[in-house]
């Protein structure tokens, strides 16, 4: 069961809100403090990679990022409704770089989050995509 | 947090000293500053990142960016950073193997191509 | 618009997570330093009350919280599940509370945020209460 | 962060020395110190708020359960507090005129019923 659910425009600014609530929420949720960093980083590629595909094809619907802990688990999921990008790999992606102005090189966050993260899910379907990431609880939660 | 960009020369070096958060919000401010200094002739440029306090893959993309643009005028884009958290992100993502990776700026000024 | 919009189980743990975010999406959003303590204030406050109300009838549902800039107003509403308490001034609540042992005295939270909060507007039907509360923005959003 | 609490004895009185936040989730902490105190036959309690850096309404509520429960032996709850912005929320639910609020812990103690 989700326990906390930000929905929020898909504009850079609320990137900072969302990996923000991530260590707190996480914190509370009982999150080892060296897994915070790494979580609120995680949680802010999800973010920023949600936000960059859906300005990408201009869809203005709301980013919808739940956190839940259950079972000694402190699950997150962000999703959104843009069109998944195409999967590319770390070297690809190094070099489509070369071009960029204007535009920012949205792959790169899947591959953070991929290295930062062990237990991952990303699923796609026509709607969009949701990246669910879970990391182990090491004492019990005092929120429920 | 916000970002905050210094640039300093050192002989052919620029120096730009990066402060705070590169995240998506910010990106778009170091990337005009890594294209103004490259158009106005600046090649061989160091990073310095030790004061930065979070970076995330936008970042990167502006630093992989910066240094596609100074290797089409023949330079150099070198980082310092001593922070594990930060080169633990080049070196999940292979940047590592990209970017010249130095522990001070002396270092970095002084090492050659 | 609403541009961030939270959603959390009923329990006292959040209020301190809705409580940040209002201080720093206010913030983002162009309030005032003058007026941050306030509306973070003002926002624990309808949170608490919302969670207390629900927990006094055993509502499990969310509590749904949103935070809009719109010209030049910085606008919260607080939306509770529960049933809305009794109208009740400050001395009877005053008195009130000599009994109380367990339970707190949620009227309390409204008066705190009727004495803080100029532009308010409290709404309660069959289903619950919609607090909404609004501050004036002196410089124009840097989000939208 | 959270609420800190500690007590020590002055002649009579009990000064309890709150620290932190006091709201709807650390309430229920200092309701029970307040319980225990009275309990003990502590009756003349002097509440030092001077590190609280956060009051909602259920902090006030506790405190009045406070007042209202040392009244019931003829006791007193005297608050310590200089800080403004936890002054107006005394101000705005017109606590004011419920809780004698002194300047310092000195001056609560030596005040007489
Ligand atoms: N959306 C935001 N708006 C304003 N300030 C923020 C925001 N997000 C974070 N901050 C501030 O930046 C500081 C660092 O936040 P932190 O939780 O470390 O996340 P991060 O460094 O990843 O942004 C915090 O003290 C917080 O007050
Ligand atoms: N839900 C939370 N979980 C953990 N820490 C929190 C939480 N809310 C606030 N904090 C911490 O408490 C500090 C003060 O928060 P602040 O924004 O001033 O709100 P408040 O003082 O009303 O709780 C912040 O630095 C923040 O890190």
């Amino acid at each position: 069961m989700p326990t906390v659910e930000l929905r929020f425009s898909a504009v850079p600014a609320h990137v900072r809100t969302a990996r923000l609530i991530a260590s707190t929420v996480g914190r509370r949720s009982g999150l080892d403090e060296s897994l915070v960093d790494e979580v609120r980083l995680a949680v802010g590629e999800a973010c920023a990679r949600a936000v960059g595909v859906q300005q990408a094809h201009g869809v203005t619907e709301e980013v919808v990022v739940t956190f839940a802990d259950d079972e000694g688990t402190f699950a997150v999921t962000v999703a959104d409704h843009g069109q998944a990008e195409a999967e590319a790999d770390l070297a690809d992606l190094i070099d489509a770089a070369a071009g960029l102005d204007g535009t920012l090189p949205i792959g790169f966050g899947l591959a953070v989050i991929a290295g930062l993260v062990d237990d991952l899910e990303v699923t796609s379907n026509g709607d969009g995509t949701v990246v669910r990431m879970c990391w182990p609880l090491l004492v019990p939660s005092s929120s429920s | 947090m916000d970002l905050s960009l210094e640039t300093r020369t050192e002989g052919d070096r620029t120096i730009v000293v990066v402060g705070g958060e590169i995240d998506v919000y910010t990106a778009p401010k170091l990337r005009e500053q890594l294209i103004d200094l490259v158009s106005s002739g600046a090649y061989h440029l160091v990073v310095d990142m030790e004061n930065v306090d979070f970076l995330d893959s936008t970042g990167l993309g502006v630093l992989v960016g910066g240094l596609k643009r100074v290797r089409a005028h023949e330079g150099s884009l070198r980082l310092v950073c001593t922070q594990e958290r930060i080169l633990k992100i080049f070196r999940i993502t292979g940047l590592t193997k990209v970017f010249p990776i130095h522990a001070s700026v002396d270092e970095a000024v002084a090492a050659t191509e």
